[in-house]
């Protein structure tokens, strides 16, 4: 292939040519664009790298660094299949992107518009369902909330947020 | 503020003076007050008046009991961070007992009635769900012992107040007292998340209420128990005359003492039916108010109270009864004399207590049941709904306690009095005054016939108003009881339904307005396209039709479609098609599971094939369609329609999990995964080589309903030779965060061939012209795969699929079932207009009924001859081709000819370019 | 509101699910083999009671899995089937 | 401070309680709309006086009570256009029938089309109404805005107005007024009306049902009619019949009394959103379905949570409007969304349900077509087509468009 990083360039993330983001003390909102995604069918925790989300019994998201080559699979999805034979795996890197949030706010953020009782997710857990009228997932790790929205509810959710985060900014 | 005392009110700010507008002229008050307290201070009495009657209507109470004194907001003064610009126009309705002042605030007097105001209403509103383990409703000292009894490590214990302070009733004692003392130490305990000016407004079920902050915050709070410490609201009391200015509850009367300092009259007479009326005397007297007469309904009142009024030099009536009032003569009407069976008074104000209902609303919302109590004079709380039982508790004065503060306002003692069982004029005796609804028309409804209370709520209105019977509701059941020579508590109450106080429709939208009521779902390719007019496809926004500079007016959208299939028929064309629903299934049996899903065989497809399909529900009639990719040996690659993709989706999981969990299937949704450019027309092929040099795209290497990996403008892609025109095509799918650097490529590369964008529109018509259906437009749920001339795509190898057995129905064989025709107008000229009605040609007009034989489902101005045509379901259609009928659109008749479904390349010559 | 214990997710609001009617009801073995009433009464006839009542749910928008509870339909109190 | 009107008071007498006694030629079970609107023409029109009209809580006290009462004829198949325009001729000489008001007021009802698939399908019901010589007309935008001046016709809205279907003799009336015409009515002619009373089985030798058991003792009848909603599917039950109906609550809602702003019903089958301005002033609205079966008369909070926002969508003016009550009914819903009218197994019970968000409206017809259905023990040519076996035969009546832009 020609120009690798020349493809790789040419991607755009869903929230790539909005205004979106937020920072203040208490809240930050921010998109982390071109992970590499994948879900995973299997019994047990796949093995895998980066973070692995449990979606609901035996079906996992993994999630890792963006691929470096353009291909029409990332790297990850046969990395994770070699690592866990026989358990079905699909790339879902540009099925969702993923929007952080942090900051003291970042849980109450969601309060509005999000009914699942995110103030006791655990971290290294995650949830499915429905944040302001789109299915997601939100996983907690040590510092931030991640949202893993589909492209297409990408911009929706970006404009919601950002109202809904004006009284904490 | 004629009626402010110099000192007290321990919930005004007398630094803080507030200037508010009344009928446009000015009311001096001061931060803390409400809206009533400040009319009073201010001497203003008339707040309202009778809907119907026209009577003049003072301030009755001090809460959410109030049943006259609702307003008109012009604006509430109110502007916040966040945009919050106020209230702007008008509030319909407002409680003045609820209603905080601010500067700015304007109001208007209404009679029972308010309006819409047209002005845009500026306010944010939002929701926000709290869960915790213990939520308690009513912050008096009830709820304040149960939310620090509650409070422990782990456990969410949020306490709720409608109030601005918390205390409840103890709040309005003096600090030294006992409730006063308790209040201090329980404040002091206190460590929860604390919610005032918040009132619940639904107990909903399951856990879940919904309660309202100051008009702009809904809250859901989803509690693992309720504690339910919503205190009890006053009663009055009914007589000939009860209405006018001036004649108030007795507590609420001395409540505008001790929170707002101020005194409601100079001269009072108080009738009371418990010793929390004698108690409300003796405060209004501390006040400053000369006390005319006591009159308590009962026939002994305790020594000490009875001692504190002689002290007084009070005289006190036992057994007496007020009889009627006189009022002014000016506009006002205002209370000037009071009669009864002890005798007459002159006084401004009449201070009635009729004892107290438990807060029972939010107990009975969700299904909780009330008994009358004797001891209480009241409904308390009896069984709690099922679902609530071991979740909910009541307690305090709500639960009919009579002593949740020691030693204060203790219940009367039975019997309660009603009211005198002699009145004057019933049709002077106000029992809801918010609706103008006397003891005549209770009488009235009785002489019907009616016996059910709420029969009688219907008939009378009574208990329907803005205060859904809080003030009158209870005493109106006692009074019915009475006619109708039944006990109270076997006539009941009216049932209580949330809300227990009324909610803008503002507020119950929230944050779910404009753009954000319903999500906008894009490609990842709208931004090269989003200047194209959009179709809205369920959430979707889709390129419609893609006018040129020079393409505007009424006609733009037909120049457009015109040159856009003259484009892709001739030469070649670009969609974005990325909105196509896409399934992945993984697994061993995929194919055997597609089998029973489709209506044709699927199992037998090879990999590298594309096969189009259709799916039927069980009751035979087509749901989608659609074609699918075999990828691998184990994985397939699905296409659904647009508005179909979820329900497919959610389909498939079902049939799998719930009817054939054995079979070795994963399911994983990728529509967002993919964007799709379609390239179609007989140039296509140039494109896509000059895109994909290594793809060998000549009808040999790469035939029809074939799918190739390739790279496409150094974009990795899988390339499928699917038509939806009936023209050679190309579907290039990449991974959608390339979609848009695709659609870049494609339009460059094909610059040479004259690529035109297509939208939605086009792509109907090239469809149609081919006879291709869209589901959900040329079928309506009562279609069958057969009726769409489709029985080439239904298996009749296969033992079974879903819906089979439905179409061996007598039914579905009917050979006059709706088919799938085309139309052609016999003009030649004339537009078909979809939805038009299909007749007899000739058929007589004016003679209904009109005997209808099918619609048109489709229809479009011109095709490849430049003729309109148009899709039909027609009675037998296909035994009909030829024959002339006539498509009638308002009554207007066109006469068509029945054509095949296919108008266009029948013989499919062109799909290989 | 109803909040549905899914098995796998906990307890959630109504408005993340589908609702699946009663549950039970299997495909028939052989369709083909059953006559029009049979049929009709697979199509169309559900338990519709005043009372408990075996129901399926779709965590649609959670763990995507179908499960049947029982649910009381004057109550709606609920019990896990 | 305006003053307002008054309604029209009600008559000073409606009806007495009975007693039930042993036997009635036909018992009515079920005093809603229907099962008084069904006894009435018994009387009236049939000479069947010996009449009882069972009804376990307060008369008319079920969805006669929560509905949103509007009326209109508007549905696409001929069969279904056939018996609601059949009630809406009634409706249009009701209050002459009934010697009393009913409010019956013919202010018109919008369906509003919010995309292409809807304008197809409203053109559709619009010319297929006209060609059964029904008042219907497709409207623009434009005219929906004259129509409708507070709806928000601009392209503003996420789901804007492109059109709209409108049938100008459509409208609304007064539940009670109706429901009480009826009763008292029927009551004059000698129908015996019994609140309090609910059914708890039957009595039956071979293929008669002999007498109907209740909580105040067993009634014989000559005939047995159910008229019952949603609790239709239990009372078959109890039979031994098994129906194709399954009960889902339906919510309703109220706000305060409003000055005038609202002169026509405006419905919107996308954003399910019905909403009318009653005769007092107040906003009378009504939510989707919800998706559970229920008996409890309560339903979902979200339901009226979207309502709201779809309705502050269409009409900015509703925003600062206020909820004042909410209720929910127990709609019978069938497959195809068509009422179920017609025989029972047996030679003398009748049965007439599934009416779902319909059967307000219905009332007038479907009681003098279920009448002479139950006086001739066969169905009215009307009634015909919504018989029981349909849902054997495949011959479905999908009214689905129809009853989706609901009531």
């Amino acid at each position: 292939m020609a120009d690798v990083t020349g493809v790789l360039d040419l991607r755009r993330s869903p929230l790539a040519d909005t205004a979106f983001g937020v920072t203040s003390p208490g809240l930050s909102l921010d998109e982390l664009p071109f992970r590499s995604l994948v879900e995973v069918r299997s019994p047990e925790p796949p093995t895998a790298p980066g973070l692995v989300w449990r979606l609901g019994p035996a079906w996992w998201l993994v999630d890792d660094s963006p691929t470096t080559e353009p291909a029409l699979e990332v790297p990850l999805a046969d990395e994770v299949r070699a690592a866990n034979p026989g358990c079905p795996v699909v790339d879902v890197s540009a099925q969702r992107t993923t929007i952080v949030v942090t900051g003291e706010h970042a849980t109450r953020l969601l309060a509005h518009g999000c009914a699942i009782d995110l103030t006791v997710l655990p971290v290294g857990e995650a949830v499915q369902g429905d944040l302001a009228g789109a299915q997601v997932v939100i996983g907690r790790t040590a510092d931030e909330l991640r949202i893993y929205v589909r492209p297409a509810f990408a911009r929706h959710l970006a404009a919601w947020l950002t109202d809904a985060a004006l009284p904490y900014t | 503020m004629a009626r402010r005392l110099p000192t007290g009110g321990s919930r005004i700010d007398r630094s803080r003076p507030v200037t508010i507008t009344v009928d446009g002229e000015t009311v001096e008050a001061y931060a803390g007050d409400t809206l009533a307290s400040a009319l009073l201070a201010a001497d203003r009495l008339l707040v309202s008046r009778g809907i119907y009657s026209g009577r003049p209507r003072g301030v009755i109470g001090v809460g959410v009991e109030e049943s006259n004194a609702y307003v008109q907001v012009l604006d509430d003064g109110h502007v916040d961070r966040g945009g919050d610009q106020g209230g702007g126009g008008g509030e319909p309705m407002v409680a003045a007992t609820t209603l905080e002042v601010a500067d700015g605030l304007a109001v208007e007097r209404i009679a029972g009635r308010g309006w819409l105001s047209t002005d845009v209403d500026h306010r944010r509103y939002d929701t926000l769900t709290t869960h915790c383990e213990v939520a308690v409703v009513g912050g008096g000292l009830a709820g304040l012992r149960a939310a620090v009894a509650a409070q422990a490590p782990g456990v969410r214990v949020l306490l709720l107040d409608d109030g601005p302070v918390l205390g409840g009733a103890a709040a309005d004692l003096p600090a030294g007292s006992p409730a006063g003392l308790e209040l201090e130490a329980l404040l002091g305990e206190l460590t929860c998340e604390v919610l005032v000016r918040t009132t619940v407004t639904g107990s909903h079920g399951h856990g879940r209420l919904v309660a309202v902050e100051r008009g702009r915050r809904l809250h859901h709070v989803q509690a693992a128990r309720i504690v339910l410490a919503t205190g009890a609201q006053e009663r009055p009391m009914v007589f000939e005359d009860d209405d006018r200015p001036g004649i108030m509850l007795a507590c609420a009367a001395a409540d505008y003492v001790s929170r707002y300092g101020v005194l409601p009259g100079e001269r009072a007479v108080v009738w009371t039916a418990h010793d929390a009326g004698i108690h409300a005397a003796l405060e209004l007297a501390a006040a400053g108010t000369e006390l005319a007469a006591v009159l308590d309904v009962r026939g002994s009142m305790a020594p000490e109270l009875a001692g504190a009024l002689d002290a007084l030099g009070v005289p006190v009536h036992l057994g007496a009864e007020v009889t009627g009032t006189d009022g002014s003569d000016d506009e006002t009407g205002r209370l000037v004399r009071v009669h009864t069976s002890a005798g007459s008074w002159d006084a401004d104000l009449l201070a009635v207590s009729g004892g107290s209902n438990p807060a029972v609303q939010l107990f009975s919302h969700p299904g909780g049941r009330t008994r009358w109590s004797d001891e209480v004079a009241g409904f308390v709380p009896d069984t709690p709904a099922p679902g609530q039982a071991g979740r909910e508790s009541v307690v305090g004065a709500a639960a009919g306690e009579t002593a949740t503060i020691p030693g204060w306002r203790e219940q009367l003692t039975p019997p309660a009095a009603w009211f005198r069982s002699s009145v004057g004029d019933p049709e002077r005796v106000f029992v809801d005054p918010h609706r103008d609804a006397t003891l005549h028309d209770l009488r009235r409804a009785h002489a019907a016939g009616l016996s059910s209370v709420e029969h009688v709520k219907r008939f009378t209105t009574v208990g329907t108003g803005a205060d859904q019977g809080r003030g009158f509701g209870v005493l109106t059941v006692g009074i019915l009881a009475q006619e109708l020579g039944r006990p109270v508590g076997e006539v009941g109450t009216t049932t209580y339904r949330p809300p227990y106080l009324p909610l803008s429709f503002g507020l119950l939208a929230g944050r779910n307005r404009g753009v954000l009521s319903d999500p906008v779902r894009v490609s990842q390719v709208h931004d090269r396209v989003a200047h194209a007019p959009m179709e809205n496809v369920g959430q979707w926004k889709r390129p419609w039709f893609f006018p040129t500079a020079d393409e505007t007016g009424p006609g733009a959208m037909d120049a457009a479609v015109a040159r856009e299939v003259a484009a892709v028929r001739t030469g070649v064309g670009m969609m974005d098609a990325s909105t196509l629903g896409k399934i992945l299934l993984q697994g061993a049996d995929v194919g055997v599971l597609l089998d029973r899903v489709y209506t044709n065989l699927f199992s037998t497809l090879k990999v590298g094939k594309v096969r189009y399909g259709v799916m039927c529900g069980p009751d035979g009639m087509v749901i989608d369609d659609g074609t699918t990719a075999r990828l691998s040996e184990t994985a397939w690659l699905m296409s659904t329609t647009t508005g179909n993709a979820a329900s497919v989706y959610d389909a498939l999981e079902e049939w799998h999990q719930t009817e054939w969990p054995e079979l070795d299937v994963t399911i994983t949704s990728v529509t967002d995964q993919w964007s799709v450019v379609a390239v179609a027309g007989p140039s296509s092929r140039f494109v896509i080589s000059a895109l994909a040099p290594d793809l060998d795209v000549s009808a040999e290497a790469f035939a029809f309903m074939e799918w190739r990996e390739a790279v496409v403008a150094g974009i990795p892609a899988r390339v499928m030779r699917v038509s939806f025109s009936g023209e050679l095509a190309f579907e290039v799918n990449v991974p959608s965060w390339w979609g848009a650097a695709l659609w870049d490529a494609v339009a460059e590369a094909g610059e040479p061939w004259g690529i035109t964008p297509y939208g939605t529109e086009t792509m109907h018509v090239l469809r149609a012209e081919k006879g291709f259906p869209i589901v959900g437009q040329d079928t309506d749920g009562t279609v069958t795969p057969h009726d769409l001339g489709m029985s080439w795509a239904v298996s009749r190898k296969k033992p079974d699929f879903i819906g089979k057995r439905s179409l061996a129905r007598d039914d579905a064989q009917r050979p006059d079932r709706r088919h799938l025709v085309g139309l052609v107008p016999v003009d030649g000229r004339t537009r078909i207009v979809e939805g038009a009605q299909l007749v007899a040609h000739g058929a007589d007009l004016t003679a209904f009924p009109v005997a209808m034989a099918g619609h048109v489902t489709s229809a479009y101005p011109v095709g490849h001859d430049g003729q309109p045509f148009a899709l039909a379901l027609l009675d037998g259609g296909r035994d009909r081709l030829g024959e002339v009928l006539d498509a009638v659109d308002d009554l207007v008749p066109l006469a068509v000819r029945v054509t095949g479904p296919v108008s266009y390349d029948p013989e499919g010559a062109r799909r290989d370019g | 509101m109803l909040r549905i214990p899914c098995p796998h997710c906990g307890e959630r609001d109504e408005t993340e699910f589908h609702y699946g009617g009663e549950a039970g009801v299997d495909y028939p073995a052989d369709p083909s083999a059953l006559a029009d009433d049979a049929w009709a009464a697979y199509l169309f006839l559900r338990a519709n009671p005043r009372g408990w009542f075996r129901e399926r749910w779709f965590h649609g928008s959670g763990c995507r899995l179908w499960f049947a509870l029982e649910r009381h339909t004057v109550t709606d109190e609920i019990r896990s089937a | 401070m305006r003053i307002s009107d008054r309604l029209p008071d009600h008559p000073d007498f409606l009806w007495a309680d009975a007693e039930p006694r042993k036997s009635y030629d036909v018992v009515v079970i079920g005093g809603g709309g229907h099962g008084l609107a069904t006894a009435y023409y018994l009387a009236a029109h049939h000479g069947i006086t010996n009449v009882a009209v069972l009804e376990k809580g307060w008369l008319a006290g079920g969805n006669m009570a929560r509905n949103t009462t509007i009326i209109r004829s508007n549905y696409l198949w001929d069969e279904s256009a056939g018996i609601y325009e059949h009630s809406l001729k009634l409706w249009e000489t009701l209050e002459d029938e009934l010697d009393t008001q009913v409010l019956f007021s013919q202010r018109g009802v919008l369906n509003l089309a919010h995309n292409l698939a809807d304008v197809r399908e409203g053109k559709r019901r619009v010319n297929a109404n006209q060609l059964n010589g029904l008042d219907a007309q497709w409207l623009s935008p434009e005219e929906i805005g004259k129509l409708v001046p507070i709806l928000d016709v601009s392209d503003r809205p996420r789901h804007p107005v492109v059109g709209g279907t409108f049938q100008p003799r459509a409208g609304i009336a007064k539940h009670d007024y109706v429901a009480w015409g009826f009763a008292r009515a029927a009551h004059a002619l000698g129908v015996d009306i019994v609140q309090n009373c609910e059914v708890t089985g039957f009595q039956t030798s071979g293929d008669t049902v002999m007498a109907v058991e209740t909580s105040r003792g067993t009634i014989g009848c000559g005939k047995v009619a159910l008229a019952a909603a949603g609790h239709t599917a239990v009372l078959a039950g109890h039979l031994g019949v098994r129906l194709p109906l399954q009960s889902h609550p339906l919510q309703a809602l109220v706000s305060e009394l409003l000055e005038q702003v609202l002169d026509t019903v405006v419905m919107s089958n996308a954003v399910h959103v019905y909403v009318s301005q009653a005769h007092k002033g107040e906003l009378v609205m009504g939510a989707g379905v919800d998706a559970h079966v229920g008996y409890g008369q309560r339903g979902s909070f979200h339901v009226i949570e979207e309502q709201m926002a779809a309705a502050v969508e269409l009409f900015p003016i509703f925003g600062r409007a206020h909820v004042l009550r909410t209720w929910a009914g127990i709609v019978d819903v069938t497959p195809d969304a068509s009422p179920i009218v017609g025989t029972l197994p047996f030679d003398n019970a009748f049965v007439n349900c599934g009416w779902g968000t319909g059967g307000f409206k219905a009332t007038p017809g479907v009681g003098s077509v279920y009448a002479d259905t139950v006086a001739h023990g066969r169905p009215h040519e009307l009634a015909a087509p919504f018989a029981l076996d349909r849902f054997t035969t495949g011959r479905l009546i999908d009214e689905h468009g129809a009853a989706a832009v609901a009531h």
